[in-house]
């Protein structure tokens, strides 16, 4: 899964494979990050409750 | 232990105590609350696992083996020739000895020898009642390891510090930690819980044996790993 | 260190030779650490990675004929290393070997997902449904050359590598690099009491087993012996296990034919 | 009594009947966790798989489960991509459902290893060639993405939707849904394949193996393919369930209309597509290794050539031609069938991807395997329903799942503050879908 | 401070947050998966030192040298001793099983002695100085040839340690289990003039003739007979089976000649007849080296001309000419008899029919034929002193009848015992010694074997595992296994040379078990004077060691010892009948009643079908059980489950609306069983085989219970001419269950 585990090969398979692994894992985890990032910024400004 | 028990029991009390109040107190609590409070109590969480994790989860791994005799390696290597290999050999199938057994004790401590404690336990409980040490054994490697050490002591001519560290200079044998989930010593994943080692013998994982085949033999049999093959290392 | 000469370890089996007689299956039973349970009849959970299946030519009495099969594992190279079981295993618990030529199996990396199984046409790789157990003492009898397998894991025929591990600790303590021919035999081979199993290095032109199935390049590889077949060709599965048969009916079982598909 | 947490505008079965729904489900729901533990502490023994049968009812279960919640990437993809607005009234369902599918799939993996605990070794000591990693790492991260797409559902429940916090959370996730939507999209696609290419790949097994191109076989494609095309239909046939036992319109007829237009036309493509690769295979790639189609589906017991009939005629083309025609996708009876027999299409299709692999002698002299679970199988099988089950049933009843349903069943007096009274609220969430109405819908008003 | 939600989740977050960051999961996660690996209840070998033993396996009269692969003290492997003369290597399943049966559960682990039908601990000393009470109390009233020993052989120094014993206290009962060697003593015997057994010079034979023997399924000493037929392979040898199922003999023969069971005798005479007619034979050795050749033509001429041996047989005319010429044109041809793995003696008359020709085309005494191999001599014990309760008691009859009145050539006959014992009043055998057999499983109708046991009043197993006989022994006084014990291993059945073998102590005895040797020379030693005087050695091994004599070197460092200058005597010398030539008849030959085939028992009315056993390498069917991996590797159409699967031809299946794996109700004149059914083609239509080696109820869980003991189901057929159980079948019925 990581370049240092002994599966490891540094060729076109595994580049292109976790490549993409990667990319979307990354998507995700900084998706998610932005959102409660700006949703906690957002709150701070007293935006959100009740009356929306 | 102990403590740690008591704190987790604290924690779970904690924890009947939050649930108890939920439902008490609806909307009114929503907007009070600081923020630098909310942080303290995140950093209150982050420092007790961290601490849980790094410092009790270890202690509470590991248990505290003592050898059954403490063996002094240092003295034996003054008196030996053939260095490890004296007691440590090969057969001459080229398997390997490993531990010695008592049998081959006995060709000198047939007698007490000199005066210490754990020679006259040695020579009582052991040599005289036929029975054989159980030695802890730091460097066990499970079951699925096919180690040969006549291709890395003859063939490559690597020594034994490399994989054994200095044992052979240690006068006494150090504490055995047994890894209480799966019965190996603690030197297998090495003494650091990070994993992070300094010498060579640090640490004796798979990825430590696959990480000088690469860098020393350079083999690229395996298909899949490009690699040494795993029939080399396994059985 | 000097890269040695790939081997190519494979197997030659006489049908005309082989008698039935199941020397084989407990040589590797006893050789692997096999375990046994108390009902063995359902072949299909029962664990032997050498099976010997009996073949039977379908006339009625009395032209009848019965013709036994052992079946190891292949070590099938495939395309490149590329064997069936080979590339499917996610965990990267199996694995083929340039060096040798054999597929490993590593039961601690496995996970029991079996797809390897699915993917084997041979049904060689066996999977543990059940913890291994040896009734009290028996356990006496077990190899510390091979490891035991745990519940959960799929095991098969190693070509009894730990023997090529273990004569090569002796080549290296007498300083060689090199295996004599009979120095590296399999359980089964060594067992068989009619001798109809030849085992060695299909690279190295001294074994017996490189005569016996020499390729002919006129013929697209194929073995110049006319006697010899081995399984499954046409899939691609390139296996290194060859075997060796006079009788035109047993021949026509080698492989899937269509009707009109001359042999 | 738990009237705080349902959403505002619609009406809910008391409370008492929302429990005994529960409990009842739950007690299948135990019977498969149950057998469950079974196979976790006593191994799978505990099964009647075999030597022959490696994979059997469970990874069935778990490609059928996948391609049916494939409705959920491609309705996202449909809305967040292709830009198809209306979707976004039935989009929450498909992803509720492809959630349940997918978590269930993932338990059921999680069952059938041998070694669960050593489960993570796909991750960690991946092998890249191997479809089953492929399928492993897309199904998790695309799991995560259906967390992802799910969490501001459960956000937007009432009391939940109070805390400033987690209302900016779930409109701030509303607003780059389309990022994980594309990324829900990209993943599904391998996966969907990836699980096509564990049969595909399969050159051993001349019943399974199919050409393709690069590292793909033509099933790869084909199993995004029909997951694209079945999934909406899985999703619209849970909608026309639900809606039948809640015994309202919960969705407009145009959005349902529409995706089953567009699923119509990826079926019949699909069906066109799976046609011709049979075609080739029966006619080339399956001769090339010595095999005849019939030799695929004669001596034995179960597999004759009908399942291939069945499976790309009456549950491929059959239901694509309904769907495509704006009188089968109008005409309630069609559309049922359409979608039903589409989802039974894409199940039979699994099966015979798994199960008749097997099935099928390779080697000349040993004949067919035959195969039947056994409870503990079974029992496995049916849990993930049992919790999707329940996880629908909490989810319509917490969650704003369905937009359009206060607009489609307005309630008298429009405030909701008395939720006491329980009014002529039909009895919601029996499991039992066969003895509901035909949902020719009549609006649940007074 | 007021800790309220969002504190605690905050708390939670950042427990999280710091557990992620600790080892805790990763390690956690890393140990269980290593914890899956390591098991606690999954075992671990042991490592330590290699080493290997070279003995001999004593589990078959086979015979074959092993090496006994060691790690410490611990047996792990059973190999075949490479160029051992007898199997250069090879090994078979159950030499191979043998470690099972040091470890396993069928061990019997201390004496035991029965009491109130229960076996209870008993201490060696305590167990032999009951039983030598016993034997005393019987010695004195005169009663000492009441006492009976059953031994596996009568060849070697344990089987004649107990003769020793029997002698010098008084008793001439003495019995070797039955086996196809009673019949080719005898037929050595009248037609050699050899007291011996016969060596089947099979490798260098080109064309071998098997009447029924499971040439490659374990007649003769199996792995040598394997070899051979590798031999035959390589170098163009032929093998022409005759047999009424496709057996793997028949299989892997080069021609498979169905014939009506029980006929084969009639078919070698038949072949005789051509072979005569058309004058193939070697009038050399015929006219130079045999008599009563005239004598013996006529009868052949008269009853076995083609036409009529088809009839019997059922093989077609020409097929038995054409065999005929085959035969007799072969350089060096060899014809062999004695069914499957030869457990039943069969006809005398048709083991001579099958001799005579061997001696017709003259291939006796030669390469490629067969000989008589003398009694092995190396045992040459101090002459016995016997008192006179020891003369008086030798000079009764033998209980079995053997040697004398109707069976007059006889050495014993064992099949003739359970009858005896239960139709007297009071068994006429009051003490019993069992030792290297299993008759209560080995022989036909074990019922009754059982109830003639059961009314001897002293019962004493020396089985070293629970076997049939030893569960309803009185004492079980257990054996080391072989693995455990020295043994002298006398020559091999069917091997063409004198060998003696010597099976060794490769690990210490496992439990409290003794040599029985030991157990003999101790009880000999309890009963004083004579019979302590007969047995002038301290111990078993101290009697081995003098016994083989200046053997003892050679054997304990090569592990067997052969007369290498061995060389079969010429036609000229090799014959000690009166005529000192090769006799096809003679007058005491004569007086024996004609060659008839044996009929099986039962009305063929009642039961229309006929069972056969068949043996198989996978199932050890003597007088020892299958060990767990050889049971393991018996076929599914042999065994499911429980139950045995019964072969039987398709056409025959149909006709009684049996199908494949369906249960069946087989019943004979001794007994009934249920039974599956499995069809194959590879059967005679009307016939119906079993296998050997089943149902046993003794043993470990692995073997008990597992379908049928193919014994309880026939009963024995007495030979005419010899006394010998001659039935290689019974008639049954086989009904839809």
């Amino acid at each position: 899964m990581f370049p240092f585990s002994f599966e490891w090969v540094w060729d076109m398979d595994h580049i292109v494979f976790h490549g993409g692994l990667w990319y979307a894992l990354n998507i995700m985890g900084l998706g998610m990050t932005y959102c409660i990032i700006k949703a906690a910024w957002d709150t701070y400004k007293g935006k959100g409750g009740h009356n929306h | 232990m102990s403590t740690l028990d008591d704190q987790a029991k604290e924690v779970s009390e904690d924890v009947a105590d939050r649930v108890v109040e939920t439902p008490t107190q609806k909307e009114g609590n929503q907007v009070d609350g600081s923020g630098g409070f909310i942080i303290l109590f995140f950093f209150i969480g982050l420092i007790a696992s961290l601490i849980l994790g790094w410092i009790i989860y270890p202690k509470l791994l590991y248990s505290q083996k003592k050898q059954p005799i403490d063996f002094n390696h240092a003295i034996h290597m003054d008196l030996v020739d053939d260095g490890c290999e004296s007691c440590h050999f090969f057969r001459e199938d080229g398997s390997y000895s490993g531990v010695p057994k008592l049998a081959q004790c006995i060709d000198c401590h047939e007698e007490v020898q000199g005066e210490t404690e754990n020679e006259a336990v040695f020579v009582q409980e052991y040599v005289q009642k036929q029975k054989e040490v159980p030695w802890l054994v730091y460097s066990r490697q499970p079951d699925c390891v096919f180690f040969s050490h006549v291709v890395h002591v003859k063939t490559a001519q690597i020594d034994c510090t490399q994989c054994h560290g200095h044992i052979g200079e240690s006068t006494n044998l150090k504490i055995y930690e047994e890894n209480r989930i799966t019965g190996y010593s603690r030197d297998i994943w090495g003494k650091n819980m990070s994993g992070y080692k300094k010498n060579s013998w640090d640490r004796m994982k798979m990825d430590d044996c696959a990480e000088c085949h690469a860098k020393e033999k350079g083999m690229e049999s395996s298909v899949q790993t490009k690699k040494d093959a795993c029939f080399v290392c396994h059985k | 260190m000097k890269q040695e000469k790939a081997k190519k370890y494979g197997m030659v089996i006489d049908l005309d030779k082989c008698t039935g007689c199941g020397s084989c299956m407990v040589a590797c039973m006893a050789e692997n650490n096999v375990p046994f349970r108390e009902d063995e009849s359902d072949k299909l959970l029962s664990i032997a990675w050498m099976r010997v299946y009996k073949l039977t030519n379908g006339k009625p009495f009395p032209d009848t004929d019965i013709c036994y099969l052992p079946r190891p594992c292949m070590h099938c190279e495939g395309h490149h290393g590329h064997s069936p079981c080979v590339s499917v295993c996610p965990a990267t618990a199996t694995d083929y070997s340039e060096e040798t030529g054999i597929v490993s199996q590593i039961y601690t990396r496995c996970f029991g997902c079996r797809y390897c199984m699915a993917a084997c046409p041979y049904h060689v790789r066996l999977f543990n449904w059940w913890d291994p157990v040896w009734p009290d003492g028996m356990e006496k009898s077990l190899s510390p050359n091979v490891s035991v397998r745990m519940r959960g894991v799929v095991e098969k025929c190693s070509f009894c590598f730990h023997r090529y591990q273990l004569t090569m600790d002796k080549a290296h303590m007498e300083g060689r690099r090199e295996l004599e021919e009979d120095e590296y035999q399999t359980a089964c081979t060594q067992a068989c009491p009619a001798g109809a199993i030849t085992f060695g290095d299909l690279n190295n032109p001294k074994h017996t087993v490189y005569r016996m199935v020499k390729p002919d390049h006129k013929q697209g590889g194929k073995p110049k012996n006319p006697k010899a077949f081995r399984l499954l060709e046409r899939l691609g599965t390139n296996p290194k296990v060859y075997y060796l048969t006079s009788r035109e009916w047993v021949r026509s079982m080698d492989d899937n034919y269509l009707k009109n598909e001359s042999k | 009594m738990d009237s705080a947490l349902i959403p505002r505008g619609v009406k809910r079965c008391p409370t008492w009947q929302f429990i005994l729904g529960i409990v009842i489900v739950g007690a299948v729901l135990l019977w498969g966790v149950f057998a469950m533990l079974l196979c976790w502490i006593k191994g799978l023994n505990q099964t009647n798989m075999n030597t022959a049968y490696g994979f059997a009812i469970w990874i069935w279960a778990d490609l059928a489960v996948i391609a049916v919640g494939g409705g959920a990437f491609f309705t996202g993809f449909l809305r967040y991509i292709v830009g198809k607005d209306e979707l976004k009234n039935i989009i929450n369902f498909a992803v509720l459902i492809g959630f349940i599918c997918y978590s269930s799939a993932l338990l059921i993996l999680a069952i059938d290893i041998g070694q669960p605990l050593r489960g993570w070794f796909i991750f960690w000591h991946a092998n890249v060639h191997s479809m089953l990693t492929e399928v492993a790492f897309c199904l998790s991260c695309y799991f995560g993405v259906l967390c992802i797409e799910y969490l501001p559902l459960i956000l937007e429940n009432r009391q939940i939707d109070k805390v400033p916090f987690f209302h900016n959370l779930s409109h701030n996730m509303h607003e780059i849904m389309a990022v994980f939507a594309a990324t829900g999209a990209f993943l599904s696609f391998f996966h969907q394949g990836s699980l096509g290419g564990v049969a595909g790949v399969l050159f051993g097994r001349p019943f399974g193996f199919r050409e393709g191109v690069l590292i793909w076989p033509w099933t790869f494609f084909l199993f995004t393919w029909s997951a694209a095309a079945c999934g909406p239909c899985f999703t619209i046939l849970i909608t026309k369930i639900t809606e039948a036992i809640a015994r309202k319109k919960l969705v407009k007829d145009n959005v349902i209309e529409l995706l089953a237009k567009i699923s119509g036309w990826m079926l019949l493509t699909y069906s066109v597509a799976k046609i011709a690769d049979t075609w080739y295979w029966a006619t080339v790639t399956a001769p090339s290794k010595g095999f005849t189609l019939m030799d695929f589906y004669s001596n034995n017991p179960l597999y004759g050539i009908w399942i291939l009939i069945l499976e790309v005629g009456i549950c491929g083309v059959l239901p694509a031609l309904i769907l495509i025609t704006d009188k089968g996708r109008k005409t309630s009876f069609a559309l049922w069938a359409a979608v039903i027999l589409a989802v039974i299409g894409v199940c039979l299709n699994r099966w015979v991807m798994v199960l008749q692999i097997l099935a099928v002698p390779v080697m000349p002299f040993i004949s067919w395997h035959m195969y039947f679970p056994s409870w503990q199988e079974i029992a496995t099988t049916i849990l993930p329903v049992a919790y999707g089950i329940i996880l629908i049933m909490i989810s319509y009843r917490y969650l704003p799942i369905f937009p359009q349903e206060a607009e489609l069943n307005p309630i008298e007096p429009p405030t909701y503050a008395e939720e006491d009274k329980q009014e002529q609220e039909e009895p919601v969430e029996t499991q039992e879908a066969s003895n509901a109405p035909e949902p020719e819908m009549q609006p649940a008003e007074a | 401070m007021k800790i309220d939600r969002r504190s605690f989740l905050s708390f939670v977050i950042g427990g999280a947050a710091g557990t992620a960051l600790s080892p805790l999961p990763w390690k956690l996660t890393d140990d269980l998966s290593i914890w899956t690996q390591t098991w606690p209840w999954v075992p671990v070998p042991t490592d330590g030192e290699v080493s290997y033993v070279n003995s001999v396996c004593t589990l078959c009269p086979g015979g074959c040298g092993i090496t006994v692969r060691k790690i410490d003290n611990r047996v792990v492997k059973i190999e075949g001793m490479k160029g051992h003369p007898v199997n250069d290597g090879g090994i078979c399943i159950l030499g191979l099983s043998g470690a099972q049966l040091l470890y396993g559960q069928m061990r019997v682990r201390e004496p035991l002695k029965k009491v109130n039908g229960r076996f209870k601990k008993i201490s060696w000393d305590e167990a032999i100085s009951e039983i030598s009470k016993k034997l005393v109390e019987l010695r004195s009233k005169g009663e000492s040839y009441k006492v009976a020993c059953i031994a596996g052989s009568d060849r070697g120094t344990v089987p004649e340690l107990f003769n020793r014993f029997l002698t010098v206290y008084g008793s001439p009962n003495f019995i070797r289990t039955p086996s196809i060697q009673d019949s080719y003593e005898l037929t050595l015997h009248l037609m050699h003039g050899v007291q011996g057994m016969p060596g089947f010079d099979v490798e260098n034979s080109d064309f071998i003739l098997s009447f029924s023997s499971g040439v490659i399924d374990g007649w003769g000493s199996p792995v040598r007979m394997f070899k051979a037929n590798s031999n035959w392979r390589d170098n163009g040898g032929k093998v022409i089976q005759v047999e009424p199922r496709l057996s793997n003999t028949a299989a892997k023969s080069d021609k498979w000649i169905a014939i009506n069971p029980g006929t084969e005798g009639a078919l070698a005479l038949g072949l005789a007849h051509i072979i005569i007619k058309e004058s193939l034979y070697n009038s050399s050795f015929v006219n130079n080296y045999s008599t009563g050749f005239n004598r013996w033509k006529r009868h052949v001429m008269d009853g076995y001309s083609p036409e009529i041996v088809a009839k019997i047989t059922g093989i077609d005319k020409s097929v038995i000419v054409s065999l005929a010429r085959d035969f007799a044109r072969a350089s060096k041809p060899l014809a062999i008899c004695g069914r499957g793995q030869g457990w039943t003696p069969g006809s005398l008359k048709e083991f001579m029919a099958v001799n005579a020709l061997n001696a017709l085309v003259g291939n006796i005494n030669k390469e490629g034929g067969i000989w008589g191999l003398a009694e092995p001599d190396y045992i040459n014990w101090p002459e016995l002193e016997m008192d006179s309760a020891a003369s008086r008691g030798m000079q009764e009859g033998r209980i079995d009848g053997a040697g004398s009145g109707e069976y007059p050539h006889a050495k014993y006959l064992l099949n003739r015992l359970p009858e005896i014992i239960n139709s007297a009043e009071v068994s006429p055998v009051q003490a019993l010694f069992v030792t290297g057999s299993n008759p209560c499983y080995t022989l036909p109708d074990t019922a009754s074997v059982k109830k003639a046991f059961e009314r001897i009043p002293l019962v004493v197993s020396f089985s070293p595992y629970i076997d049939e006989t030893a569960e309803i022994a009185d004492f079980i006084l257990p054996n080391h296994v072989f693995l455990e014990r020295y043994e002298d291993v006398p020559p091999v059945a069917g091997f063409q040379k004198p060998i003696i073998g010597l099976s060794k102590p490769v690990v210490d005895p496992q439990f409290n078990t003794k040599h029985v040797g030991d157990v003999i020379i101790q009880l000999a030693k309890s009963m004083g004077d004579f019979i302590a005087n007969a047995f002038p050695w301290e111990t078993y091994e101290d009697c081995l060691q003098t016994t083989l004599g200046d053997k003892w070197d050679t054997l304990v460092q090569e592990g067997y010892w052969t007369d290498s200058n061995f060389a079969p005597p010429a036609w000229a010398q090799g014959f000690e009948t009166a005529s000192t030539k090769f006799e096809f008849t003679n007058d005491e030959i004569n007086s024996l009643s004609r060659f008839s085939p044996v009929k099986p028992e039962g009305d063929e009315a009642s039961y229309p079908l006929v069972l056969i056993p068949y043996d198989s390498m996978r199932l050890a069917s003597g007088f020892i059980g299958d060990p767990p991996f050889a049971i393991k590797t018996v076929e599914d159409t042999v065994l499911k489950g429980k139950d045995v699967l019964i072969e039987i031809n398709p056409a025959t299946a149909k006709k009684l609306g049996l199908a494949e794996g369906r249960y069946a109700n087989l019943t004979t004149p001794k007994g009934s069983a249920k039974v599956k059914v499995h069809l194959f083609d590879g059967i005679m239509p009307g016939i119906i085989a079993m296998p050997r080696g089943l149902g046993h109820t003794a043993y470990d869980k692995f073997l008990a219970g597992k379908g049928i003991n193919f014994n309880e189901l026939i009963g024995p057929v007495e030979d005419t001419a010899s006394g010998h159980d001659t039935a290689w079948g019974i008639s049954a019925k086989l009904a839809k269950a």
